[in-house]
């Protein structure tokens, strides 16, 4: 396990608000940092800001209408809200979307190939990775002539991070990487991201509702609750917190409850709202 | 904060779900028609009543058929001047076979005529979508102009192929043909948008609308939930060309006076009512007044300006003024992708909040 | 001021040839000024107003200037013009209209504000048909002529004239209509290419005389058996074509050129002063001149009315009288510098339309000049009338019109 | 098969009917692609039926084929004891026959109200006419209509969104709109594609009590597809299992759970 | 052979060539299309100007005189020097480049991820304001265009038919040389995008801005790229039409003819611009010459649109369109 303090800071947000179409202000004033070579997890509830974090990031927030008007994004020190998304990919950020995003009439393999769009280093190298990418993803390999539009949410979401591994990144932003995998999925991708953080210390900034498995496999997180932080932390003391234990994990004191008896037990009170 | 919506209670669905829910805006609806009733036909003179409000009470009732085309039921339609023409020739034919039936009902009735041409050509919108549609449409464009032109009956055999409005009157006031005032045109028009206004807003608030617009954002999704998409897309069509219809019908009538298909309603007029709705927003029947008091009122005042005040030659003012008029469309595309009407909504959510930026 | 609005159009598909008679027609008028001081004292104002060929801002135009007593209009647009002419009507303003618009308006008893002097489309017809009968030593027997045409109000024209006159002298008649704006006409010249018509009239306007003339000469058609009509009959159309094009026809209702006494006077006080409305580049030719020549009708007018009414400043139902009672000789023309450039006009109540006469002109692409091969050609009077009595009938008839001037 | 057609009572006391629906020998084929093969199974009157099996397994697919969207390549759809005709997938919706989607299929230029109020286009009768006109029957209709859909915005608890755009909206509320557009319907069946994928723990309780309280309330047909096991095994009645186009399992939730088959085909380690 | 039938042939043969010249100005729609989903209206325009720029340098007129000489009075003509039409291309293609980047950088920047009507609208505008700009940079005279490309019949094949068939072919020498010209293009273009490192990167920008974005696309560069190519299409196209008809505002409207030809060879198909020409050229000319005696002829505007809308009914995304893709 990594330690926060003893890593540089990679990303670095400060204090960002973001509006879209003048008006309305979602994020109010998040910050974050992301340490060199770690896994650090978004997490939070629906709307609270996480995809617009991202996004702010990215820089795909303006063809959104989106507008970061306050605060600083820094990577690797440097101001990086000003520039081109694919600016930011030269620097090694890429983005994976949520809800997928694939290029519906590209086929699954000519999809993964425009990952490696801004990649100089020859076509040899761009297949190894394409087979690597095989290698994690077999169901991919089995429709790799098809036109991505017809394959299935699954294989979509497989597309869609496997593109973004084939651009070498340095960085990766994982927006719901798990939706809508089935649950041994689930565990695979997250070795993969494992796996590629510690092979290849590929720092990771994932946005994910799977708080559980995600918190699994994160050195460090953040609560989101409408656009603000509400909470960080290393992620094995967020784990034990007894908030995020209840409305996250879905726990309470006696283990898991079914969620069939959900009609019958009143929440909490929560801590905003 | 000076627009505002709280403390505006609403205790019943119907109450809720009325055109201008929020006391404000009907107080500003009311203003509106009564200056509109009330007020401009006393002052106008006739070149402002002629050659500025005429045209733009025609056109927004065009723009408003359009938009229920393009805008509620998402179906891009190129064809619009060809349907104009339906209409125009329809109560041409109306005028002079039936000159005892009053004019009202002639342009009623070229609507419905129209309506009947826009379903037929509105029958391949099942297969055809998106620009595929669009470019299709033009083929009703081209064929319905090439119609008129070529059969002699349209145009009662006169000589050259040009049709011209005889006089008519309603309640014994000249509505067509030369002896008309600019007022009575006007009225007459305003009348008419009034009405094709309101009808368009109660349908597109209703089970129509909404099934109009499902088809738009997601024709699948929408045929699956139990639209179907034959009769909605053809009662789009349908309405969207009786709105057109009349609109060309009025555009003949009242005030051009005489027309020739190619002319009047060719290609361009397809294009310049798309351009209303689109710079006036889609999905807006606010919007289609705006976007056709826009068009029409541009070129008057840059003509104005340009020739008028600068004195510049008129055909170095004809050209800046396609410049401008082109730069203006790509910058409040650039602005406002969803035109005026959502320009104005967003200046209601700013005073909302105003002293607030948030 | 004696305001004569010039309704023009710079831009849109026919700028080409709007271009070159809006500037002959605001020279000619700016000479009036410089050199006369006017007409009769009173200068002469010419606001232009772009019309874009469009009919709608035609009415925008008619709107905006006819608050300003405006003596006369001439849009050059028989599309704008059928929609003035219930306006003019109405609100008492001469509409002008050489060479275009509504044919019956030649019918003064019907209608009273318009006036088509010198000739109409279906005298342009009827002379083509009468100098090809010269041609043909006065028998077009067993001739097959085929008409190009500009699919549109102002093409279909002549059709009604040809066809009777084809039955009166025995020529057979085919009609090729051409969809503006007319790039492609392939299927019409290959038709001619295997019908082999003997003769080829044209009634074109903007891109359609260009590639019409050039297809002609792809098919190796003889140039000198095509005329077009005067609106198909300027440097624009035949240019595209180069040398090939050399001994094309066309019809025309006033002379060409800038050998007119007169172009030394607007050399003095228009071109080198400044003052010239465009570029200088099309004077003499065969647009500009006849912005010219509706300009020195319209200014003739106005002088005739001043003298009838027996002041400078008229109005605009002086000017009509004017108009009616316009008395154009070839003494007054070589007065105004112009010998020869038109026919003696000798209007009257029921005259509006003139003489019905024209010439017609060749094509030299050598020197790139035309020049007339014909002399005033007078169109059959014995065939038009009868068809410009029907016409107007049916619009007096339409319009509730009882004539005027029994 | 007895059992089949009377119906049972389940452990927590619901009433379990005959046959609704049965599927009978679905293939389903694009091409080379073989999305389902040979499936037959049939959902009971007021039971939770869920759908599990790994990505691309033909879950969606399954339910393309109820809805009427995909025409089978071969084998029969029997509803309510008769075998159901080819038709447009808007007239299996007009049988009762209600869906939410995989991937939100929204409508987003709409506001919520007007999403949930599509809903209902089904069951509204009023004329062109009527409606141009905006008195009598269509304004009336309007706001019975209006009632009953507010019944519906209340259940789901999106009271506060109710005007706005749906383009807006965050994920998870989307997806409760398209459950309130579904329920709209008032349908026999409903069909829930993963209505709970992108949803935190707290997200999901919710959307599992709405499902409980609409099969409770109106002894609503529910079709579920779910990759979370936890909420598949406490909330269904039955499960199909689908690898490749195949069905690989059917039946209760513990039974399935216990499969060898489906464990290597999906679960991987067996779930608590 | 019959004569109908020789003349049938002819008016066929003559189709097929009228309708590589179409496809000349599709290509340019299709290219855009294909790579950014933006319809672009203004191709029409972009033609016309490529060609009012490529006469203004050849015969060194001044740009912008007439301004120039509203405002100052002054009598700007031309410079005293013509340009050979070899070099005066080169320029234009010049030209052309340029605007591409200022089109990216004023209008279509601004207007990443809008729907496809927005964009379409755009284009429009552009349209509009190019039309002014070329008349105001150049004047709305007529001009001549002559770049030394044949025109008139094409002796050689008149007589070979005439002593085979009895009957002499009229064929165009422009058309040759146009057909020639569009087959090159066609096959330069359908490498580029389907064997170049862009082409890939073309079609995922068409498909979804925001996923190319994020890739690291640069749509900046894609567009200009495009646009470029286009703006070269046009000029292409600007020489074929100008030569026959003179430069003018009209020939912006030959869009209109390739419009069909789009719809019906598929907007995204590069040889689906030049079958679907061949089919309309076709045959509009087989209607016009066999049933448009019937019905009063000029029947080729609409009928080429009629075409194109009855393949659609069949085939709706066009011959050789990409399927347009209906999940749920
Ligand atoms: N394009 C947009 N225009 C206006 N508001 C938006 C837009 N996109 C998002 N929002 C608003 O921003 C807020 C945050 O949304 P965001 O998508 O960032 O949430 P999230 O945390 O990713 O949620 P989820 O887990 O559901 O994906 C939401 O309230 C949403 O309504
Ligand atoms: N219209 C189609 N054309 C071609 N192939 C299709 C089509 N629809 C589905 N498929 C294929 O059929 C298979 C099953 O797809 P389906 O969407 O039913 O999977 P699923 O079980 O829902 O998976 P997931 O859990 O990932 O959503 C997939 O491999 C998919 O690519
Ligand atoms: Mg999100
Ligand atoms: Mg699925």
């Amino acid at each position: 396990m990594l330690d926060a303090a003893k890593t540089d800071t990679l990303l670095e947000v400060n204090n960002i608000e973001v509006i879209y179409n003048h008006v309305i202000l979602v994020l109010k004033g998040v910050s974050l940092s992301v340490p060199k070579g770690g896994i650090t997890a978004l997490l939070g509830g629906n709307g609270a800001g996480k995809t617009t974090t991202l996004k702010a990031i990215s820089n795909l927030l303006r063809s959104e209408r989106g507008e970061v008007t306050k605060g600083t994004i820094l990577y690797r020190g440097e101001r990086v809200q000003d520039g081109s998304p694919a600016d930011l990919v030269r620097k090694g950020v890429i983005q994976v979307m949520e809800g997928r995003h694939c290029f519906e009439h590209l086929t699954v393999e000519e999809n993964l190939l425009t990952g490696a769009y801004t990649r100089k280093d020859g076509r040899a190298e761009v297949m190894k990775d394409l087979e690597m990418v095989y290698s994690y993803f077999p169901r991919l390999k089995e429709r790799r002539k098809s036109q991505a539009g017809y394959t299935s949410g699954g294989e979509q979401q497989m597309v869609a991070m496997g593109r973004a591994l084939m651009s070498r990144p340095e960085t990766i932003l994982l927006d719901e990487p798990s939706m809508g995998l089935a649950p041994q999925l689930v565990e695979q991708i997250f070795e993969i991201v494992k796996a590629v953080n510690e092979g290849e210390g590929v720092t990771f900034l994932l946005a994910e509702q799977n708080t559980n498995v995600a918190l699994r496999y994160a050195h460090y997180g953040y609560i989101l609750e409408s656009g603000r932080v509400v909470m960080d932390g290393p992620a094995a003391q967020l784990r034990e917190n007894p908030d995020v234990k209840e409305f996250y994990l879905g726990m309470s004191d006696d283990g898991r409850k079914s969620f069939r008896d959900v009609r019958s037990y009143r929440r909490r009170k929560r801590w905003l709202a | 904060m000076f627009y505002r919506e709280a403390g505006d209670f609403k205790t019943s669905y119907r109450a809720d779900s009325q055109t201008f829910p929020i006391r404000l805006d009907r107080m500003g609806f009311w203003a509106a028609m009564l200056i509109a009733y009330a007020v401009v036909p006393f002052v106008v003179d006739d070149y402002w009543a002629n050659a500025v409000f005429v045209p733009f009470l025609i056109y927004a009732i065009a723009a408003i058929g359009l938009n229920i085309l393009v805008g509620y039921a998402g179906q891009v339609s190129l064809g619009t001047g060809g349907f104009m023409a339906v209409g125009a020739y329809a109560v041409y034919k109306l005028m002079t076979s039936f000159p005892e039936v009053p004019f009202f009902f002639h342009v009623i009735l070229a609507g419905g005529v129209t309506a009947f041409v826009g379903v037929l050509f509105g029958l391949p919108s099942l297969r055809i979508k998106g620009f595929y549609l669009a470019v299709a449409t033009l083929a009703a464009q081209f064929f319905l102009v090439w119609l008129f032109n070529k059969v002699p009956w349209f145009y009662n055999y006169s000589a050259s192929g040009q049709i011209t409005a005889p006089d008519r009157t309603m309640l014994g006031i000249y509505i067509t043909g030369a002896q008309t005032s600019a007022v009575a045109k006007y009225l007459f028009c305003l009348v008419i948008l009034t009405l094709v206004a309101l009808i368009a807003r109660n349908l597109t608030r209703g089970t129509v609308g909404r099934k109009w617009m499902a088809i738009r954002d997601m024709d699948i999704a929408a045929e699956i939930i139990g639209v179907n998409p034959l009769t909605a897309k053809v009662t789009a069509f349908a309405v969207s060309s009786f709105f057109i219809g009349i609109a060309g019908a009025l555009l003949f009538s009242v005030y051009l006076g005489a027309a020739e298909v190619g002319e009047a309603f060719g290609i361009n007029k397809s294009f310049l009512v798309l351009f209303m709705v689109i710079i006036g927003g889609l999905g807006s029947i606010f919007g289609s007044f705006a976007g056709a008091a826009f068009l029409v009122l541009l070129p008057v005042f840059l003509k104005n300006v340009l020739v008028g005040t600068l004195g510049w030659p008129t055909d170095v003012a004809a050209h800046l003024e396609l410049m401008i008029v082109g730069a203006l469309i790509v910058v409040f595309l650039i602005v406002e992708p969803h035109g005026l009407a959502q320009l104005w909504r967003i200046a209601k959510e700013k005073l909302r909040l105003w002293p607030f930026p948030h | 001021d004696l305001t004569v609005p010039n309704l023009s159009y710079r831009t849109g598909s026919y700028a080409a040839n709007g271009i070159p008679y809006a500037d002959g027609f605001a020279d000619y008028f700016t000479l009036l000024n410089e050199r006369d001081g006017g007409i009769g004292g009173e200068k002469v104002a010419v606001p232009e107003c772009e019309t874009a060929y469009n009919t709608e801002k035609g009415v925008e135009c008619y709107e905006s200037t006819k608050g300003q007593a405006a003596l006369a209009y001439n849009p050059l647009s028989t599309g704008i013009t059928y929609q003035l002419i219930p306006k003019v009507t109405a609100d008492h303003h001469v509409l002008y209209t050489p060479g275009y618009g509504r044919t019956s308006a030649a019918n003064g008893s019907v209608f009273e504000w318009v006036f088509n002097y010198p000739a109409n489309y279906w005298d342009g017809a009827s002379v083509a048909v009468k100098y090809l009968l010269d041609e043909n030593g006065g028998s077009l027997e067993g001739k097959k002529i085929a008409l190009v045409y500009h699919n549109s109000a102002y093409g279909k024209e002549p059709i009604r004239t040809l066809e009777e006159l084809a039955k009166k002298h025995g020529f057979s008649l085919s009609l090729l209509p051409v969809d503006p704006p007319g790039q492609e006409q392939k299927s019409q010249w290959l038709q001619i290419r295997r019908d082999k018509p003997d003769y080829v009239l044209m009634w074109g306007w903007g891109v359609m005389n260009q590639v019409a003339i050039q297809e002609a000469v792809n098919i190796r058609f003889p140039m000198e058996h095509m005329i077009g009509v005067w609106w198909s009959g300027s440097e624009n159309d035949v240019g595209p074509a180069g040398d090939k094009a050399n001994g094309y026809k066309s019809i025309s209702f006033h002379g060409v050129g800038d050998e007119f006494p007169i172009y030394a006077d607007l050399k003095q006080y228009v071109f080198d002063p400044g003052k010239a409305a465009g570029a200088g580049d099309n004077l003499g030719n065969v647009l500009y001149s006849r912005g010219m020549y509706a300009a020195m009708i319209i200014s003739e007018a106005i002088r005739t009315a001043q003298e009838m009414a027996g002041h400078a400043a008229v109005t605009p139902d002086e000017v009509r009288e004017g108009f009616e009672n316009l008395n154009l000789t070839e003494a007054r023309l070589t007065e105004l510098g112009l010998p020869g450039f038109a026919q003696e006009i000798h209007a009257s109540c029921a005259d509006h339309g003139g003489p019905g006469s024209a010439m017609i002109l060749q094509w030299d692409a050598g020197t790139k000049k035309w020049s007339a091969v014909s002399d005033w050609i007078t169109s059959d009077a014995e065939v038009l009338d009868p068809l410009i009595a029907e016409d107007s009938a049916a619009f007096a008839a339409e319009s509730g019109i009882t004539p005027r001037c029994q | 098969m007895k059992d089949m057609i009377e119906g049972y009572i389940t452990a927590d006391g619901r009433q379990i009917g005959g046959v609704l629906m049965e599927l009978k020998n679905i293939t389903l084929r694009f091409g080379g692609v073989v999305a389902i093969k040979d499936i037959s199974f049939d959902i009971r009157e007021g039971e939770i039926r869920a759908i599990i099996g790994p990505n691309g397994a033909g879950k969606s697919s399954m339910l393309n084929v109820i809805s009427g969207f995909y025409v089978p390549t071969e084998g029969e759809v029997w509803f309510r004891g008769e075998r159901r005709p080819a038709m447009r997938p808007y007239q299996v919706a007009r049988l009762g026959i209600a869906r939410t989607f995989q991937n939100i299929a929204l409508f987003d230029g709409m506001s919520v109200l007007d999403n949930i109020m599509t809903g209902r286009l089904t069951l509204m009768k009023s004329g062109l006419l009527s409606q141009a006109l905006w008195m009598g029957k269509a304004a009336e209709e309007e706001d019975a209509h209006r009632e009953k859909v507010e019944k519906i915005i209340d259940f789901l608890e999106i009271q506060n969104i109710r005007k706005t755009p749906v383009g807006r909206l965050p994920y998870g509320l989307k997806k409760r709109v398209e459950l309130a557009r579904a329920l709209a319907a008032e349908p026999k069946i409903l069909l829930l594609d993963e209505p709970m994928a992108g949803m935190n723990v707290e997200e999901k309780e919710d959307m599992c009590r709405f499902i409980l309280d609409v099969n409770d309330e109106f002894g609503t047909t529910t079709v579920l597809i779910e990759h979370d096991m936890g909420v598949v095994m406490d909330l269904s009645d039955r499960v199909v299992v689908m690898d490749y186009g195949r069905k690989i399992g059917d039946g209760p939730p513990d039974e399935v759970r216990n499969n060898q088959d489906v464990i290597d085909a999906y679960l991987g380690v067996a779930h608590d | 052979m019959t004569d109908q039938l020789l003349y049938a042939a002819e008016a066929a043969l003559n189709g097929l060539m009228t309708g590589v010249m179409y496809a000349l100005v599709a290509l340019g729609f299709v290219l855009i299309y294909k790579s950014s989903g933006v319809f672009n209206y203004a191709q029409g325009v972009l033609a016309l100007f490529a060609a009012l720029t490529l006469v203004g340098i050849q015969k060194g007129q001044v740009p912008f005189a007439h301004l120039i000489n509203a405002m100052t009075g002054g009598h700007l003509e031309t410079f005293p020097w013509q340009v050979p039409a070899f070099l005066a291309i080169l320029l234009t293609a010049g030209v052309m480049v340029g605007m591409a980047l200022l089109i990216e950088k004023l209008v279509l920047k601004h207007l990443v991820n809008q729907a496809p009507i927005i964009l379409f609208m755009a284009t429009i505008g552009l349209a509009y304001f190019l039309e002014g700009f070329g008349d105001v940079m150049w004047g709305a005279d007529i001009k001549t265009l002559d770049v030394g490309l044949p025109q008139g019949i094409n002796e050689t094949i008149e007589s070979v038919t005439d002593s085979l068939l009895g009957y002499g072919f009229f064929i165009d020498n422009l058309d040759i040389v146009a057909s020639i010209v569009a087959v090159l293009l066609v096959a330069a273009l359908t490498l580029f995008s389907q064997y170049s490192k862009q082409g890939r990167a073309l079609r995922a920008v068409a498909d979804d801005h925001q996923a190319a974005l994020s890739v690291g696309i640069s749509l900046r560069f894609i567009w200009v790229l495009v646009w470029s190519i286009a703006g070269f299409v046009a000029l292409v196209a600007g020489i074929m039409w100008g030569s026959k008809s003179g430069v003018q505002f009209s020939l912006s409207l030959i869009a209109l003819k390739a419009l069909p030809v789009l719809m019906l060879g598929g907007f995204t198909s590069i040889p689906g611009a030049i079958v679907g020409g061949l089919i309309i050229g076709m045959g509009e000319k087989l209607f016009e010459f066999w049933i448009g005696p019937l019905i009063g002829g000029a029947t080729e505007n609409w009928f080429a649109y009629v075409l194109a809308l009855l393949f659609l009914v069949f085939r709706p995304q066009g011959l050789f369109g990409e399927r347009i893709i209906e999940r749920v």
